[in-house]
């Protein structure tokens, strides 16, 4: 396979763009297939460069003139994060109908995005995500300018702060390239700048941020494609930090900061979640609780917590595809999502929660108190997970019965893969071993089961049984009588002191200048001053120049 | 021969546009010819190749070059896809006077015959017809001119280390009252012809200007280099700030503009002013971007500004990002650039310039929406600005190159 | 392959007869008579004629034999090294939420119950910190004088919280208005899951013979007993006394566990 | 020589600034360009010194032949241009001769006072004929302090006599910013 190849996946979305924007006198059809046809090209792309050589694979094409070249490298962990962002992006611009102009922009998204993912140096990939988080904007103007969206300042910090991080690291060590940073040059300071990449990227934070507000909207076109992309190309940046400094973050104490700030959004999410007045605001939380939990899983700093998260990633994108076929009506669709979301036995959102809290008990020390955290934030997911049920739809998008049995079989597939959950281990272990080591004995004995330190996962024997078990008494059982959206409507609790908070952020909000101080503070007459072209204050300039540069 | 038909092709091109007035086409057609013949002069013109036909040496430093061509370039995008109500021969005429002028600073073997040069190029311009008062037109470049040529008055003296910092503060304010940017901002006025109004300082020919006076001040400020770039820095943030707050918050739409190419102009004076040869391509990007992107889309949205028609559309949020310097386009290598001359020099700096990238973004917004619903040459246009912006937002390197970066 | 069939056949025992479905039943059903006998409540006639099961009976059925093949069990066919605390301690948590999302007439006070459940799982999960291991029976075993305190604390909030999370508190669930007694198919199924827990976490594990069988059901039992002793207790002093005990008493003594916890993790270290 | 030419220099940017008509800034402009040859004379550049005198006298002869008609000299109201240009004078000689060295003291003190001179003029004047005679003095100073060979001297006087050959366009009232 010639280097040049590597090109592929970013190429043929931008080329599918070009038919899109094309084809727009012919209609929206066209650009939709041409917008699913360069989705899926592009994960095959992926597919195709991988499986051909099953190495990683590197081209450099030169550089760019901003300090940096075209150095693009397909190794496993790129591989994996490429299929988790691209797979829910190709079934959403399969499924969802788009005009011309969304489905362009969504496809020039793509490809940032797997340049961002194929990059082989920080300040590429800084260009790739920032180029993508615009698009993302763009996108969610297109859509309904009117409705909210993640402001732009808050989807380009992220990225100015990994270009900074990229450009330290020349500064310091030479080079920005992942395989060519010494191990040394990660300083706290520049993996602080990629951690606030990884965090903000995909607004991964306690409070109610930007990326469970783009759910509310009335459309979830972009917000699913925008969750699909954005959110395992911010995780990214952490593992490739693992391999930046070989296997470590740091300082130790760095892990333990960013699995309690893991813990910390999944518990957000699912206090909010169990406080959801609609089914739709509770769907709004699921795929930030599964962000929660997989950043808890990555930042342990071990492989089967490595693999943790890139279980609960796959799970997340199945669920991001899943949500905005979701019908407003109950139904078996929105209980199997739900379900899936929530980490019912033995599914893979499941697998994944108990290999992370299982890697964090076993880790020891504060971790401990971080996994308890976690199963008890687990429990609060599901309980919120069953309130919801009972909820009211809360919005009022129509979905056709098709696109609702497509959400039921993503549902379905997250739930009934939990026994593969060790044979992805066995397909992941290279991809792993590409940035961190792996333990003695390996991820996965065998393609049945997992071992972490002190047990044995037995994925396919134990959870293989007991999902068919469950299928048949399922299949077999009476369902129970259907709830009252009025008693369900209730939180389960309230957190105390979050009324206080609210209350205080009204009154800042609140807060002006006294009316009879506007006049000191008045931008217009400031403006006509300095704008008005006047000698006094060029002369009263120049002596400041003058003061100031001979002091 | 190069640089002198380089000077002298585009100014009997503009003479001839003028000449020629009452037979339009016979007007364009030859101020046309001798703008390109000036072009491939400048093409022509390298940096090794001193000409020495007028008893005086001509050369073009490879960054004026380069920016002469960058120039040449929008004025050649501007007369093909003219803005509406626009006329080629009168864009033609204003055009290629300023080239010649801006070829003859760049070429000129010293600041003081550049001066010469920009006292004649202000005069010119102020005796078009504008809104402005006449005095007003011309006090703020002619300000400059007295600046610079008591910089260099005193640059031909000896005395304390004092002396030399007063040749700082004149070459850096004269630079500022030349380009009008904080604090020495021009009047304005929204519906005066761009050509007689501030923008053409700004966008046209500031950028020459500033890498002639930068360049030629290293010889002049010698001793005093440090405070020489901390002046243009405290300038540039200063421009960085208030002009992005102000594109965001000021009540009329062209001033929204004038404040975009301010802003641009303090992350050109922060590059110039970091030294490092990061910084100055930073700056040269900065250029680019400026009479490529900003000064063509400023031109295009002139009508709509006119009939005060803001629209929402694809186009206008991708216009935006393209003027807020975010990834793809042209402004984010150059913010990269600049990040990293920052850091080399002192990080708290480069923490301050990566917090002021976001106050691009609110104004951006606004001056997207002014372009309207482009149609026609002007959506060709609009889309040609944006196609150039990405290219050199992903490849920024042969432009530098033509620098001799 | 043929590890594969062999472990899923032993797994599959495991689930659907010991120490999974059937010992799961009988011994539920054991403890809701013996509680009927106490609470002097007549014990509703459990139907014997097939029906199709109410799916909330099914899935809890499910999440409770997971639990149960995590336990110390004698005779568990599921090897030691395979058996995963979290497991038990998520799938015997999620009962009380597939109750409440597939039939919420049977759960009273969710909320209360999410707080008692929270801290149960303090008390299940706590003493694993310090060993670093999640093996179920590495847990009982563990009899390290510095780390009893933390065991024996937790297992007096375990035994506190039983009760509330077996419902053999008065706060009567919208379902239970009416005046005939039934027999509860859904907790019966849960009194295994969690009085074997507390046997498999703080009592070491018992030898694979018989004698280790009679103690480690005797354990159990026991604990199911003192469980429905506080239940009655509870039944007489009323729902108002039962809420207060649980939000003023059991939530700051979970606390308490915790500071212990955090306090026996430093001072080790 | 040089301190005469230095003292005419002064004198004639002192004479633009005080003028306001035709006559005063034509003579003052005259003034100054026998200053700025003088001083040029006395560095030895003969012929950039014809030059520039060329050049200015051209100057103010376009300049005599637009604008108000009269002299126009220290109208009422303005003493404090009276005072500037006597300040300027006395800090340009305490620089020139106390505070700097290089050149001659003549060339220092006619560069600084003329340049401060004309460029408060032109932050100060409002009238449309004021503006092009101060810029062309500029130009002579320009040329003055930069000439090196006769080219620069050649384009500065092109420069001065091609400023007062402007055409003044009627001003306006502003409006919009």
């Amino acid at each position: 396979m010639p280097p040049i190849a590597l090109l592929a996946p970013i190429v043929l979305p931008v080329a599918a763009a070009a038919v899109a924007a094309a084809s727009s006198r012919l209609g929206d059809q066209i650009a939709r297939i041409a917008a699913a046809s360069g989705a899926w090209a592009s994960l095959g792309a992926v597919a195709v460069l991988w499986i051909a050589v099953r190495s990683t694979q590197e081209l450099s094409v030169g550089p760019l003139g901003f300090g940096v070249g075209l150095d693009l490298r397909l190794d496993g962990i790129a591989v994996v994060f490429g299929v988790i962002a691209l797979v829910p992006a190709a079934l959403l611009l399969t499924l969802q109908e788009r005009g011309w102009q969304e489905s362009t922009v969504a496809l020039l998204a793509i490809a940032a995005v797997v340049l961002a993912i194929e990059s082989g140096n920080m300040i590429l990939t800084a260009v790739g995500g920032c180029t993508a988080a615009t698009l993302a904007v763009v996108q969610f103007d297109i859509e309904d300018v009117r409705a909210a969206r993640p402001s732009w300042a808050s989807v380009i910090i992220p990225w100015i702060a990994l270009a900074w991080a990229g450009v330290t690291l020349q500064i310091e060590s030479g080079t920005a390239v992942y395989a060519a940073v010494p191990v040394s040059a990660l300083t706290t300071q520049i993996f602080g700048l990629v951690a606030i990449a990884a965090l903000l990227g995909a607004g991964i934070v306690p409070w109610r941020g930007w990326a469970v507000g783009m759910w509310m909207r009335p459309s979830l076109r972009v917000a699913s494609v925008t969750a699909a992309t954005l959110l395992p190309l911010s995780l990214y940046l952490l593992v490739r930090a693992y391999e930046l400094g070989n296997g470590l973050f740091p300082q130790s104490w760095l892990n333990l900061v960013l699995a309690a700030w893991g813990v910390l959004v999944a518990l957000g999410s699912a206090i909010r979640a169990q406080a959801a007045p609609s089914r739709a605001e509770y769907m709004a939380e699921t795929v930030q609780g599964l962000a929660g939990f997989a950043l808890m899983s990555i930042a342990i700093g071990t492989a089967v917590g490595l693999f943790a998260g890139l279980i609960l990633l796959g799970s997340a994108a199945l669920v991001t595809a899943a949500l905005p076929l979701l019908p407003d009506r109950r139904g078996p669709a929105a209980l199997l999502v739900a379900a899936a979301a929530a980490g019912i036995p033995p599914g893979l959102a499941f697998g994944g929660r108990v290999l992370g809290l299982a890697d964090a008990f076993e880790t020891g020390n504060a971790f401990g108190l971080v996994a308890v955290a976690g199963a008890a934030t687990w429990l609060v997911v599901a309980a919120a997970a069953a309130r919801s049920v009972g909820l009211p739809a809360g919005r009022r998008r129509q979905a056709s019965d098709a696109l609702a049995l497509v959400a039921a079989v993503l549902g379905v597939m997250v739930l009934a893969s939990g026994p593969a959950v060790a044979a992805l281990a066995s397909l992941a272990t290279d991809a792993i071993a590409g940035v961190m080591a792996l333990p003695i004995g390996g991820l996965a004995a065998d393609p049945f089961s997992i071992i972490t330190v002190s047990t044995r996962l037995p994925a396919a024997a134990l959870f293989g049984p007991l999902l068919l078990l469950g299928a048949a008494a399922v299949a077999l059982s009476k369902p129970g009588p259907t709830t009252t959206a009025a008693q369900s409507r209730a939180p389960l609790f309230t957190v105390p002191g979050i009324a206080v908070l609210t209350a205080m952020r009204e009154r800042l909000r609140s807060l002006k200048v006294p009316q009879q101080y506007r006049s000191l503070f008045d931008p217009a007459a400031m403006e006509a001053v300095a704008a008005g072209g006047r000698p006094v204050l060029w002369l009263a300039s120049l002596v400041a120049l003058a003061v100031a540069v001979t002091r | 021969m190069e640089p002198e038909l380089a000077v002298a092709l585009p100014a009997v091109g503009a003479a001839c546009a003028t000449a020629f007035k009452p037979r339009p086409r016979l007007a364009f057609a030859s101020a046309a010819a001798l703008g390109v013949a000036g072009v491939v002069a400048v093409i022509l013109s390298r940096a090794d190749l001193t000409s020495d036909q007028l008893g005086i040496p001509l050369t073009l430093s490879p960054a004026s070059r380069a920016i002469l061509l960058a120039a040449a370039a929008a004025l050649a995008i501007l007369v093909a896809l003219p803005p509406p109500r626009a006329d080629r021969s009168n864009l033609l005429r204003w055009g290629l006077g300023g080239l010649a002028g801006m070829t003859a600073m760049a070429a000129a073997p010293s600041l003081g015959l550049g001066v010469i040069v920009l006292l004649l190029l202000l005069v010119l311009q102020a005796s078009g017809t504008g809104h402005r008062v006449y005095a007003n037109r011309f006090r703020a470049p002619a300000l400059a001119v007295v600046l610079l040529a008591l910089a260099i008055a005193l640059a031909a003296m000896q005395g304390p280390s004092l002396l030399t910092r007063l040749i700082v503060v004149c070459l850096v304010a004269g630079l500022a009252a030349a380009l009008g940017v904080l604090p020495y901002m021009h009047e304005f006025d929204p519906d005066e012809p761009t050509a007689v109004s501030p923008i053409p300082w700004l966008a046209f020919v500031g950028p020459v200007l500033a890498v002639v006076v930068v360049g030629r001040a290293e010889a002049m400020v010698e001793g005093a280099e440090d405070a020489f770039g901390a002046l243009l820095i405290g300038l540039g943030l200063m421009n960085i700030v208030v002009a992005t707050l102000a594109t965001w918050r000021t009540s009329s739409d062209a001033a929204a503009w004038r404040y975009s190419f301010i802003a641009d102009w303090g992350l050109a004076l922060c590059g110039l002013g970091l030294v490092v040869p990061d910084g100055v391509g930073a700056a040269l990007l900065v250029f680019y971007s400026i009479l490529l992107g900003r000064l063509p889309l400023y031109l295009w949205s002139r009508q709509s500004l006119r009939e005060k028609a803001t629209t929402e559309r694809p186009i206008n949020f991708i216009v935006a990002a393209a003027l807020a310097g975010s990834a793809p386009f042209a402004g984010f290598p150059a913010r990269i650039l600049l990040l990293r001359a920052a850091t080399s020099l002192y990080w708290p700096l480069a923490l301050v310039l990566a917090l002021s990238f976001l106050l691009w973004l609110p104004g951006s917004l606004r001056l997207g929406r002014t372009i309207g619903a482009p149609t026609g040459r002007q959506l060709i246009g609009v889309a040609v600005a944006l196609a150039l912006s990405v290219a050199f937002g992903l490849f920024p390197r042969p432009l530098l190159g033509l620098a001799g970066l | 392959m043929t590890q594969l069939l062999s472990s899923s056949a032993g797994d599959t025992f495991s689930l659907l007869v010991y120490p999974g479905l059937v010992t799961i039943g009988l011994f539920g059903l054991a403890i809701e008579v013996a509680w009927s006998v106490i609470s002097r409540q007549a014990v509703g006639r459990p139907t014997l004629r097939w029906r199709r099961p109410p799916t909330v009976q099914v899935i809890v059925a499910l999440l409770a034999v997971l639990a149960a093949v995590q336990f110390a069990a004698p005779f568990n066919a599921v090897p030691t090294v395979d058996r995963n605390l979290v497991i038990a301690a998520i799938a015997i948590g999620f009962t009380a939420w597939a109750e409440l999302a597939l039939d919420p007439e049977l759960v009273a006070r969710p909320g209360l119950l999410l707080v008692i459940q929270s801290c149960w799982l303090l008390s299940v999960l706590g003493p694993a910190i310090e060993p670093e291991s999640l093996r179920p029976q590495v847990l009982g075993n563990v009899l390290v004088a510095s780390l009893l305190p933390v065991k024996v604390a937790s297992g007096f909030l375990y035994l506190l919280c039983l009760p509330a999370l077996m419902r053999l508190w008065p706060l009567s669930p919208p379902a239970e208005r009416r005046l005939r007694p039934r027999f509860n198919a859904t907790r019966a199924m849960l009194w295994f899951p969690y009085c074997g827990l507390f046997t498999t976490l703080f009592f070491p594990p018992q030898a694979d013979d018989l004698a280790g069988v009679i103690r480690f059901f005797g354990i159990s039992v026991v604990a199911a007993l003192i469980c429905v002793v506080i239940g009655t207790v509870l039944a007489r002093r009323g729902a108002e006394r039962a809420r207060g005990l649980y939000t003023r008493a059991v939530a700051p003594y979970a606390f308490l566990v915790l500071a212990l916890i955090v306090a026996t993790l430093a001072l080790v270290r | 020589m040089s301190d005469v030419a230095a003292f005419t220099a002064w004198l004639g940017a002192a004479t633009i600034v005080l003028a306001d008509s035709r006559r005063g800034l034509a003579a003052g402009l005259a003034i100054l360009a026998v200053g700025a040859a003088g001083i040029v004379w006395s560095q030895g550049e003969q012929g950039g010194a014809i030059v520039l005198l060329a050049g200015g006298v051209l100057a103010s002869a376009l300049r005599f032949t637009s604008g108000p008609d009269g002299w126009g000299l220290m109208q009422p109201g303005s003493t404090p241009r009276l005072l500037f240009v006597v300040i300027v004078a006395v800090v340009a000689l305490w620089v020139a001769l106390a505070a700097t060295s290089g050149g001659s003291a003549g060339f220092r003190f006619a560069a600084l006072t003329t340049l401060v001179l004309l460029g408060g003029r032109l932050l100060e004047a409002a009238d449309p004929v004021v503006m092009p005679t101060a810029v062309a003095g500029v130009a002579l100073v320009l040329g003055m302090v930069s000439g090196d060979g006769i080219v620069p001297y050649a384009v500065a006087a092109l420069v001065t006599a091609g400023v007062s050959a402007m055409p003044v366009p009627a001003a306006r009232r502003p409006r919009g910013t």
